[in-house]
């Protein structure tokens, strides 16, 4: 009982975490802040997706997206030293569309989500996923298995190299 | 190979052939070529109708033939003509002969141009033996857009404004005839889009209400119907001289020709309720046109709001709904044709001399050009209605015609109708009194000279023809009446 | 896991996704569009993960797609900021109002 | 009979084959290709007329044959037109008259219009005058004479626009067209209506008197009057305009500019009389069924001849005065057609005299075709010499004209009224039909002939007689070619008088016996005389300051009267000032600024409308995306609460 009143506080202080600070990434006029509001809110996935059982998912999130996606971030704010946006009028039309769009449709998207019906699971598996089975799954080419996907991305994360370099590299 | 598909195959194998063709004389002997072939195949295609008529065919359409080409929505490709449509064709292969000859020098990019030229008459042929609406629409469509082009880059004076102009109100009007198509074909719940087919189906009345009007205008729009008529003077008078011809000499009666062959045929009933509206429209037409025609200064805007009067006239005695006002309405389509092009012909000659179309600046030129003087006489007297030339004979069955209506509105109408033969003699005469009686104008014009052989080639086949027609429309009539007969029987069926 | 319904994940969710928009919309510095660009994706993970876990607990599918997911929006970062860094190399600036002066 | 096509096809020839080859032929080779062709025509006529008049007709009543009739065009079952030929007394008379006169003016023009510039156009035209002309008197049907009608006045303004590099020569032709069609809108009107009703265009119908025929139209009436009367007022409008009636004669004076042998056989002897000609053809249906109309011409005709007589008195230009002579003239005729009545055939096989009035106008037209082409022609000679219109330039001519002279007296004589030539006993006719008809019309057509023999006598010794003026070139007589033709029409004003006239054209056909009323014709030749005598008074001298105080005398009617009553400048005002001013300008304005201006604000508003819209095409991504987070709500919203 106990463990379930402290599962609770982690996933309402994940779940806050989560909304206040990507909240806070597009609202702050600073892009280093944003970007660290960016790595809190990858930060908190990462713990949701601990506390749903998905350890290695949260392992490669904290990995791929604070270790290196939000390191990219910084290096590139700092090399384009724009600290700051430029000041905008206080009121924009665009933002404010913006934002009772937005508002609106997370209403509405709640809305459904809480009053859908989903279909009824029987046997809830709760548990960590194996990660041998995991590794298999990566690499079979049976039915359900990735391989193919893999080597794709493979190639795709190549090909964003040599792109990346090719891009920014310096004309002579 | 279908007899009537000739007159696509032709135009289509000409433009291959300019494609081709390398220099201005290529393009020319192409041309001219296809053109010839064209007018024989149409007196051809004239004398192989007149045998099977006498040989006692009477069905309503002669080499009929049809092909489906959109099963799915049963668009077939369907041909067929009865007199008229000979009739009309005959005028167009006349006007595109003549048409080219006076492009002769067309300048710049003259194989291009002729290229535009022979689309346009590949629509304008189309429409004339294609009995399948869609079709029918595709050939108008072919026709309306090269004008857009051949206006644009050939014109002169304000041709952009011009060709955005006629171009954009011909469209508008096309989109209206394609919503009163699809209206037709839905409507009389026919399985084909061939009109001979879906008359035998008739359209409940209260969609024929809605759909009448918006065929009727849409070909009406094409037809210089007031007030959608405004396109025909700056369209005329920017236009190059043969597409001015083609114009107003075959374009035109593409409305005409859809009035009555599609929306009258095919909605009778409709048409009976609501002709008081049109006929008063096309009333205003004639007289106004002929108005404002009168203070005019350009010959080429003269021209054009005398074609408004008389086109006017076409749909005006079609209206009426009698055989003999019908035919004297398809008569007035061919006397106008013929005469309309022989005016632009001459005043595209006279303009290509003097380099001013202004009747102001002009004067004494029958000196000093005899052979376009007399030819345009000539033209001037069949527009007011000569007798012996084919102006005449139009008219008199127009107004004979009309004047036979029982109901006293359609009488009075016709009462002021014929008004317009007196406005149409004083802008005549004060045209040819200006520009080519008194003395020279202007001592430059001294120097011109007069037509060459390609330019008194198509003058003098005009003149023929309007001649001939003039003096001797007996054959006409007969082909016009046989045709017109289906038409006037639904009409007066749906009267009772 | 009962003890938190799968709804509450999703609007947490969808906050995230729509705050992402909204980022996207309004900001002005390319840096900042991108990373609303991220929060966007990174909300889909989550859904992906969440509908796996409640709905089809023994199957993999959702899993893996937000495996792939995150391995393909950190090439997209890459190549991303390869080419705002580009941009801030011509013009000296990164903002999208300014994007114009590329054309020229 | 049918050779009396080839009375058409003869001049048609002549038109066609000089008017496509003309350029070709040299000199005056065109001139006698068309004098011969016409010669041809003249011979052919007047075998027509020996072989028409010499057969006797059943009971002695002259027959109407038609040798020749096609359909030409159809236009329902009933209406069609025809073409063909129709003789009977007055076509066949008609006939000899153009081809006479025509023939006259052909041989004459060959010195007239010597070394013109257009001498083979002048030719060409010519012929299809006289072939128009030839086939309006003879049609069939009341359309074919439309057609030729038309012609008529096609051919009208070629030759009075003949010097087409002359202003007032082209103004004159185009006015003459125009106000001629303006009448000829009403024949057709008339045309219409009348055909409306009885459901045939064919004169022996027409002319029949069948009642049933006009059944249809009785009691129909519109604006009072009966429909019928409307028709046939009408077709008379469109021959006032022909026959220069007022009010629509201002075409004819102005026709003057045209050659005066045009003006001779087109403005004077032959086609200003179609339109008498057309009422004597619809004769029966106005006398049977609407008499009212016939009245009215009769009125109408009585004015005009009055109006051009009173004008003819004071104009300076020769060919004018002749012009308002002709108008007057034309006017007798038409008045002594108004009165007539139908004549009946007695016991004897001869017409009773009810019919007097019909013949007399036909015998007048006749005779004054003759002796006023012969006056124009005389004129024409005259300024031949002298290079001028104007009285003043002329002046004892007698002496270096001599044959003109004398031919020209015969003439005046003839017009006045003076026995034994052709005019006075026409006229005569005229004035015992008059008489007969009201005795107040009666004298008020005296009295127009007392100003004819005035006004004729002021030309007459104002031309020969009096001081001569001054020219700087000899004054010669004309050539033969000019002269014979005027010698052979003097010789036939001079002899017209005695044919028996009535034998041959009268109301029914029967023979007609003209018997001389001594009362009436002594009164006329005797105020004839005087008025002469007043001229001769007037003018004879010359320098007489007479003239100048009967002028002041008259004072503004003189002024009004010289500027021709100012009709001319009314209708100046009507087609200027309203027509154009007030009718054309305003709907080309309108169809300038009012239709075109929707369009083009159509147009306009589409523009701004896409302008308008033109926001949300900013290019940039962040908007648009904006733009589909919107709809994409809205799409959920209306799928999720419809």
């Amino acid at each position: 009982m106990q463990d379930a009143i402290l599962l609770k506080i982690v996933f309402y202080f994940l779940a806050a975490a989560i909304a206040v600070f990507s909240v806070m990434a597009v609202t702050t006029r600073r892009i280093l802040r944003a970007a660290t509001y960016l790595l809190f809110v990858l930060f908190a996935t990462a713990g949701l997706y601990f506390f749903l059982n998905y350890s290695f998912l949260g392992a490669v999130q904290l990995m791929v997206y604070a270790g290196g996606v939000i390191i990219l971030y910084v290096f590139s704010i700092l090399l384009t030293s724009t600290d700051k946006e430029s000041p905008s009028p206080l009121f924009s039309l665009r933002r404010w569309i913006a934002m009772i769009a937005s508002i609106g449709g997370i209403c509405l998207v709640a809305f459904l989500v809480l009053t859908n019906v989903w279909p009824e699971v029987h046997a809830p598996a709760t548990d960590e996923v194996n990660m041998k089975l995991i590794g298999h799954t990566l690499m079979g080419t049976e039915k359900g298995q990735y391989l193919l996907p893999f080597e794709l991305m493979s190639v795709l994360l190549l090909a964003c190299m040599v792109g990346g370099i090719l891009i920014a590299r310096k004309r002579s | 190979m279908n007899l009537l598909s000739i007159f696509v195959v032709i135009p289509v194998l000409m433009l291959a052939g300019l494609f081709l063709s390398r220099t201005r004389q290529q393009a020319r002997v192409i041309s001219a070529t296809g053109a010839s072939l064209l007018l024989v195949a149409a007196v051809v295609l004239g004398v192989l109708f007149a045998a099977e008529r006498h040989a006692g065919n009477t069905a309503e359409m002669l080499f009929t033939a049809s092909a489906q080409w959109f099963p799915a929505w049963n668009i077939g490709y369907s041909v067929g003509v009865d007199g008229i449509s000979v009739l009309m064709i005959l005028l167009s292969a006349i006007i595109v002969f003549t048409g080219i000859f006076t492009s002769w020098n067309i300048d710049p990019l003259p194989k291009e141009y002729f290229m535009w030229f022979c689309l346009l008459s590949t629509g304008v042929f189309g429409f004339f033996i294609s009995l399948d609406l869609f079709t029918m629409f595709m050939f108008y469509e072919v026709a309306l857009i090269p004008m857009y082009l051949l206006i644009g880059v050939w014109g002169s004076g304000k041709k952009e404004y011009a060709a955005m102009k006629l171009t954009l109100m011909l469209m508008a009007g096309s989109a209206l005839l394609m919503l009163g198509i699809l209206g037709i074909y839905f409507g009389s719940g026919a399985t084909s889009m061939n009109i001979m087919e879906i008359a035998q189906s008739s359209i409940p009345m209260a969609l024929q209400k809605f759909f009448f009007p918006l065929t009727f205008i849409g070909f009406g729009v094409l037809g210089a119907l007031f007030p959608f008529h405004t396109w025909s003077p700056d369209g005329h008078a920017s236009a190059p001289t043969a597409v001015s011809m083609l114009h107003a000499g075959v374009l035109m009666k593409l409305g005409g020709y859809g009035c009555f062959r599609v929306a009258m045929f095919l909605m009778p009933e409709a048409a009976n309720e609501l002709a008081w509206i049109f006929l008063i429209l096309t009333g205003i037409s004639v007289v106004y046109g002929a108005f404002s025609a009168c203070v005019q200064k350009d010959l080429k805007y003269i021209n054009a709001y005398s074609s408004v009067s008389h086109c006017g006239l076409v749909l005006f005695a079609l209206l009426m709904m009698n055989t003999t006002a019908m035919t004297g309405a398809i008569m007035q389509m061919l006397s106008h044709g013929l005469m309309t092009a022989l005016f632009f012909a001459l005043i595209g000659m006279i303009y290509g001399r003097t380099h001013t179309r202004d009747i102001r600046e002009m004067g004494g030129l029958m000196k000093i050009m005899p052979f376009l003087g007399v030819a345009y006489v000539i033209a001037g007297l069949a527009s007011l209605g000569l007798p012996g030339l084919s102006g005449f004979v139009a008219e008199m069955n127009v107004f004979v015609g009309s004047f036979q209506h029982s109901d006293t509105f359609h009488r009075v109408l016709t009462l002021i109708a014929v008004t317009s033969i007196v406005i149409t003699a004083v802008y005549i005469l004060r045209v040819i009194g200006k520009i080519l009686y008194g003395p020279v104008q202007n001592q430059a014009h001294l120097k011109l000279t007069d037509a060459v052989w390609f330019e008194r080639l198509p003058v003098v086949v005009l003149i023929i023809a309007i001649a001939s027609i003039g003096l001797y429309p007996g054959w006409i009539a007969e082909w016009i009446h046989q045709a017109l007969a289906p038409i006037v029987e639904s009409l007066t069926v749906a009267a009772l | 896991m009962e003890l938190i319904p799968m709804e509450y994940y999703l609007v947490v969710s969808s906050i995230m996704f729509f705050a992402g928009i909204y980022g996207f919309i309004t900001r002005k510095n390319l840096i900042a569009v991108l990373i609303s660009v991220e929060l966007v994706l990174t909300s889909t993970d989550i859904n992906f993960a969440v509908f796996n876990r409640f709905l089809f607990p023994g199957h993999l599918e959702g899993m893996f797609f937000t495996l792939f997911s995150i391995g393909i929006s950190a090439a997209e970062t890459a190549v991303a900021i390869a080419i705002i860094i580009n941009i801030y190399r011509n013009i000296k600036n990164v903002e999208v109002r300014n994007l114009k002066k590329l054309k020229d | 009979m049918e050779y009396t096509l080839f009375i058409l096809i003869l001049p048609l020839i002549g038109f066609l084959s000089l008017g496509l080859l003309g350029t070709r032929l040299k000199g005056k080779t065109a001139g006698y290709v068309g004098t011969a062709l016409l010669a041809a025509t003249a011979i052919l006529a007047y075998i027509t007329a020996w072989q028409y008049f010499s057969t006797p007709g059943v009971d002695g009543i002259r027959p109407t044959l038609i040798p020749l009739n096609w359909e030409w065009m159809r236009f329902t079952e009933h209406l069609h037109i025809d073409l063909g030929i129709l003789l009977d007394p007055i076509s066949v008379m008609m006939l000899v008259v153009i081809s006479t006169v025509s023939l006259m003016v052909h041989i004459y023009s060959l010195g007239y219009m010597e070394g013109e510039k257009g001498f083979q156009r002048y030719y060409a035209f010519l012929g299809l005058f006289t072939f128009s002309m030839c086939g309006l008197v003879v049609a069939t049907n009341i359309f074919q004479m439309y057609i030729f009608w038309e012609l008529v006045g096609v051919s009208s303004y070629l030759l009075i626009g003949f010097y087409y590099t002359k202003p007032e020569a082209v103004a004159a032709s185009k006015k003459a067209f125009i106000v001629t069609r303006f009448a000829d809108m009403f024949f057709l009107i008339g045309i219409l209506l009348l055909s409306y009703f009885t459901k045939t265009f064919d004169f022996g119908l027409l002319c029949s008197g069948e009642e049933n025929l006009f059944a249809s139209a009785a009691g129909k009436t519109f604006m009072g009057g009966a429909v019928l009367s409307w028709a046939m007022a009408l077709i008379f409008i469109g021959a006032a305009g022909k026959s220069a009636m007022f009010p629509l004669h201002i075409w004819l004076p102005d026709a003057m500019e045209g050659p005066t042998p045009v003006s001779a056989l087109i403005h004077a002897a032959t086609m200003v009389v179609a339109g008498v000609y057309l009422v004597a053809r619809l004769f029966p249906v106005y006398y049977f069924f609407t008499p009212e109309v016939l009245h009215g011409i009769a009125y109408v005709a009585a004015f005009t001849a009055l109006y051009a007589a009173i004008v003819a008195c004071v104009q300076t230009d020769i060919k004018r005065v002749l012009a308002f002579s002709t108008i007057s003239q034309i006017g007798f005729m038409l008045v002594a057609l108004g009165v007539s009545g139908m004549g009946t055939v007695e016991a004897n096989g001869l017409e009773s005299h009810e019919g007097l009035g019909y013949m007399a106008s036909m015998f007048h037209l006749f005779t004054h075709a003759m002796f006023k082409a012969l006056l124009f022609m005389g004129a024409g000679a005259i300024i031949h010499t002298v290079h001028s219109n104007e009285m003043s330039r002329m002046g004892g001519l007698r002496k270096q004209m001599p044959i003109t002279h004398i031919t020209f007296l015969v003439a005046c004589l003839a017009i006045a009224g003076i026995p034994p030539f052709s005019g006075f006993f026409s006229k005569d006719e005229i004035l015992t039909a008059t008489f007969m008809f009201k005795p107040w019309l009666g004298v008020t057509m005296t009295f127009i002939a007392a100003l004819t023999a005035f006004y004729m006598f002021r030309l007459y010794y104002n031309i020969f007689w009096g001081k001569p003026a001054q020219h700087d070139h000899p004054l010669h007589e004309a050539p033969s070619s000019m002269t014979s033709p005027l010698v052979f029409l003097a010789l036939v004003t001079v002899v017209a008088g005695f044919i028996p006239f009535g034998k041959f054209v009268s109301s029914t056909g029967a023979a007609y016996i003209i018997h001389l009323d001594w009362k009436v014709a002594l009164t006329s030749v005797i105020i004839a005389l005087v008025s002469i005598f007043i001229a001769w008074k007037l003018y004879c001298k010359g320098s007489s300051k007479v003239p100048d105080k009967v002028a002041g005398f008259f004072g503004p009617l003189y002024t009004a009267a010289k500027h021709r009553f100012y009709i001319d400048e009314v209708y100046q005002f009507i087609t200027h000032k309203i027509i154009f001013r007030c009718i054309s300008q305003p709907l080309a304005w309108f169809d300038r600024h009012v239709i075109d201006g929707i369009l083009n604000g159509i147009a306009w508003i589409t523009c701004r409308g896409s302008l308008a819209f033109r926001w949300m095409q900013t290019g940039q991504l962040q908007s648009y995306a904006l733009l589909l987070l919107c709809g994409c709500l809205l799409l959920l919203c209306i799928g999720l609460f419809r």
